[in-house]
């Protein structure tokens, strides 16, 4: 129970730290069709964010709703990536993280379709469909500002390299996930990392595009650990709530 | 020549049939069109900002899930809008730019601020509601792509505003923190959106030659009077009251009458002196210059493929 | 007791919010000797405001100290104009805004140091000499940036006309101020306004800028109405004393 | 010629006076002492930050104001010791530049990322705490500009590091969230301030020199020393437990023993790998960049209005 529930933060609030910043773009984006797909994506994110958090509750017995997770932990009680937390920065930044986010993910919920707990099994299975949407979209931009102009190939090139360090952690496999893979209940995510790696050679060779050479930056957001970023972000989230603890919505 | 079309537009138009792209349309038609679906098209684009600015801080996550869904819609509106501006001859960057330099309005609604949760809610409940008093005629519009296109408008607003009314209700049954924001919010909406009929009958220019076009179905005063009639028992229902000591039935006019409506600041919001004019515009305009770059990429990607396409 | 409360608030907040707004610069300042300097006067209006909120819970009788009126009031709650509370814009914008606050709280709080409430003169009478600086320094970019290079001009110039609306709010009389004025207490702030568009006139002229004609915005503040930006503010500044109610810091 | 002013330099140093700006100094100590100073500078200004992250946010009024005075002064250390730099001929533009672009360092503690208010505490007690442990040593630098700047820094600094304290000591007595939060922050900062001290004398290149010329007085080692010597007792006072559990009183050395530092962590850090060092330098990049436009926009007023002073 306890390894699921935290199994499911660490997927769920991936989802809902990248969807948090994919909804800071609102009213922010470049053409009035990235507002419809951004938010789309921000949609797809919190919905999948918003089953793994009510199994999370279910599975570590507390009965805890999707709401009491996101809204009333602290930052430590955060499992999600560095990857996802980080700024949006520019709209080529936001578009390399997406690409990465969504490749991994993509990998990840392909695998967890075969898991023996049938709700990560149907999450996955949803999430696949809307994930290869999300992969292709952010793939799609990579690709047209990376062979665009000077300038956009420039900051598509710059925004690969601030993002690179956050890439590692995507892959380390913690203690909860090892164990949950070998029970067929999770994935191992370092058994991603070719898949990954493919992927993401054949997209970045068409948008004539480096992949950067820059060490790992320190992990540990599957273990509460963060960026200064998570708080300034969960300050905003949970405002309204926290200011309201006795509210119905 | 020209008088044969304009034979066939008035008998088209006459007959309640549509004008479609391909129709001849005289220069006054296609001018106002372009006018009342471009601004259309601003007001769901602007509007998106006010109920935006919560999307981050939303209480729950169903509520989240549901306002960016909204806000989603809202820009998909503003899509339908200006491709069916296309469809007269517009340009959509030209309207974008005619927008942020102020040469085309937006629904002076926006121009107010959002302040609290329950904002969200009455612009569902009364905004969305106003709206949707306004533009159900329209899809009988004379002119064939925007009646259309306000069909789905108008299906996705009514769900839009029982959304914001539920959310009230839920509100309206949680603490006293929550009733007492729902009331603050209604008190600050309410004027404003009988302000989105526009001006009195007396007052209002075009509607004579829109009418005739049927462009335009009822009078601002009517459209209005309705809306008022149907919001009433609403407040009643949700237990908030509406910030109008002369609002009451009159059995015999079967209408309720209500109180006098503030032209004066209504002139102010509409000619760009209301309380965030100035934000909205400036968000809009920051947005679209900061993406300049990006859609530079995209066409120049496309140009250079294009030309391999046919080198190849 | 209760005019004399709302009064200290409505100074109080003027002087806490545009420290905020001031707080954002630092780090991020164009120069050094800037950082030292916003700081400095984000210092000063903190002090003000520490001590007319303190004044404030003494003469409504409830004893609140400052943190209680800073942390746990409400949006609504809030006394001070519209001016302060706009997001900072670029630092012309910035500098235009602390000329126009400084140059108007100078004058006011030059009238105050006759008050007939001690403490509202012994804060007036500080203030003078530390709010004389903050115009002076604001005036100095003002005017280096108006006559500065073409592109600092224009800047400039946006920056004044995107304020102005703005400035009438602090000028137009709240019954408060009127009722506190005929006492001898506090000043209407009405009787300013040829003062200050003496001093802007000067500057401005300097400056080789042109007084902006633009309508005022709607005011309200001195009212508790605000415009969307002080919500952000409030949940940024009280969200640590708001997560610790029980805290003693 | 040189070697009558090398004779004079050296009896400056071994008189223990000090080299003011116009004396001659040989090329090895000028590059040392930029590189040492503008390091200190740059600490300095990216200290800033962990810090200026919470001036918005401080729980009370009282404990904003003590934040944004402290991070002020350290705005102020910046600016004599970029000062005390120019007087070696280095250029403050330059030396920002240098910063920018990763060619100069500054102190790997600031590459830390501040996570609670505790931090501020923690920072304040044993950064501000260890900084004092390297620098009092340095108000006898055989630079004179450098040590008199020491002499007013470290006067400050050991203020902010007792209001560091006493804010912990405040918290500690406060709620148990508090209190964890305190213990939490100590566990974060505990080993990387002790890294502050630099690598162990063993592998530490520019020592001999460094001592040799009285531009450093201590070795690294004997200097972790003290601060470990002197925390000790802090932390029992405070209540909090120090992250080491090899930490104990010896009474043979009449020192702490203590447990082996991660000095791969500590190279992964300095050589730019740590949790924050690309946003610490990117904000100052940005800050810097941002702020062109105004910085050419005073010089352009200064030489507009020297020029107009002439012709007048």
């Amino acid at each position: 129970g306890g390894d699921l529930a935290a199994y499911c933060l660490m997927l769920g609030d991936d989802a809902l730290i990248a969807s948090h910043r994919l909804q800071e773009w609102c009213t922010h984006g470049p053409e009035l069709e990235d507002e419809v797909a951004l938010a789309n994506i921000g949609l797809d994110l919190l919905g999948q964010a918003r089953l793994l958090l009510t199994r999370a509750g279910k599975a570590d017995g507390t009965d805890r709703d999707e709401d009491a997770f996101a809204y009333f932990r602290a930052e430590g009680g955060f499992r999600n990536t560095r990857l996802v937390e980080a700024p949006n920065g520019d709209f080529a930044f936001s578009m390399a993280r997406l690409l990465v986010f969504s490749a991994h993910r993509l990998a990840l919920l392909d695998r967890l379709t075969d898991s023996r707990d049938p709700v990560l099994a149907a999450v996955a299975a949803k999430g696949v469909k809307e994930v290869t949407y999300h992969r292709d979209y952010a793939a799609g931009w990579v690709v047209r500002l990376g062979d665009g102009t000077s300038l956009s190939h420039q900051r598509m090139q710059d925004g690969l390299a601030a993002l690179w360090p956050l890439v590692d952690e995507l892959f380390q496999p913690h203690p909860v996930e090892h164990r949950l893979a070998c029970a067929g209940v999770g994935v191992d995510p370092s058994t991603l990392r070719a898949e990954f790696d493919a992927v993401l050679a054949q997209i970045l060779d068409k948008a004539t595009l480096n992949r950067p050479t820059v060490d790992p930056a320190q992990a540990g957001g599957r273990d509460g650990q963060h960026s200064e970023a998570l708080g300034t972000l969960l300050t905003e989230m949970q405002s309204v709530a926290r200011a309201h603890p006795e509210a119905t919505w | 020549m020209t008088s044969a079309l304009q034979e066939y537009f008035d008998a088209t138009i006459a007959n309640e049939q549509r004008i479609e792209p391909r129709d001849w349309v005289p220069d006054g038609y296609r001018k106002t069109m372009v006018r009342q679906i471009a601004q259309h098209a601003h007001s769901e684009i602007i509007g998106m900002q006010p109920e935006g600015n919560w999307i981050t801080r939303a209480p729950s996550l169903r509520r989240k899930a549901i306002l960016l869904a909204k806000v989603q819609d809202e820009a998909g509106h503003g899509l339908y809008l200006y491709a069916a501006a296309e469809t007269l001859g517009a340009d959509r960057t030209e309207l974008t730019e005619n927008l942020i330099a102020g040469r085309q309005k937006y629904s002076s609604i926006f121009n107010y601020p959002t302040l609290t949760y329950a904002d969200v809610g009455v612009i569902g409940w009364l905004v969305d509601g106003a709206a949707i008093c306004n533009q159900v005629p329209l899809c009988r519009s004379s002119y064939g792509p925007y009646a259309r296109a306000m069909i789905r408008i108008c299906k996705e607003e009514s769900f839009h505003q029982r959304q914001g009314y539920e959310l009230l209700m839920t509100m309206m049954r949680g603490t006293q923190a929550q009733r007492d924001m729902v009331q603050e919010a209604t008190n600050r909406w309410w004027w404003p959106a009988l302000m989105m009929f526009g001006p009195p009958d007396a007052d209002s220019t075009n509607t004579a030659q829109s009418m005739a076009w049927k462009i335009k179905r009822h009078t601002n005063d009517e459209l209005r009077q309705r809306f008022v009639d149907m919001s009433v028992p609403q407040a009643r229902a949700l237990g908030v009251s509406l910030p109008d000591p002369q609002l009451r039935w009159n059995p015999e006019r079967e209408h309720h009458d209500f109180g006098d409506i503030d032209w004066v600041e209504f002139k102010r919001v509409v000619s760009g002196h209301g309380p965030c004019n100035a934000e909205r515009v400036a968000i809009r305009k920051a947005a679209h210059e900061e993406g300049a770059w990006v859609r530079e990429a995209a066409s120049a990607y496309a140009e250079k493929h294009a030309r391999e396409e046919v080198m190849t």
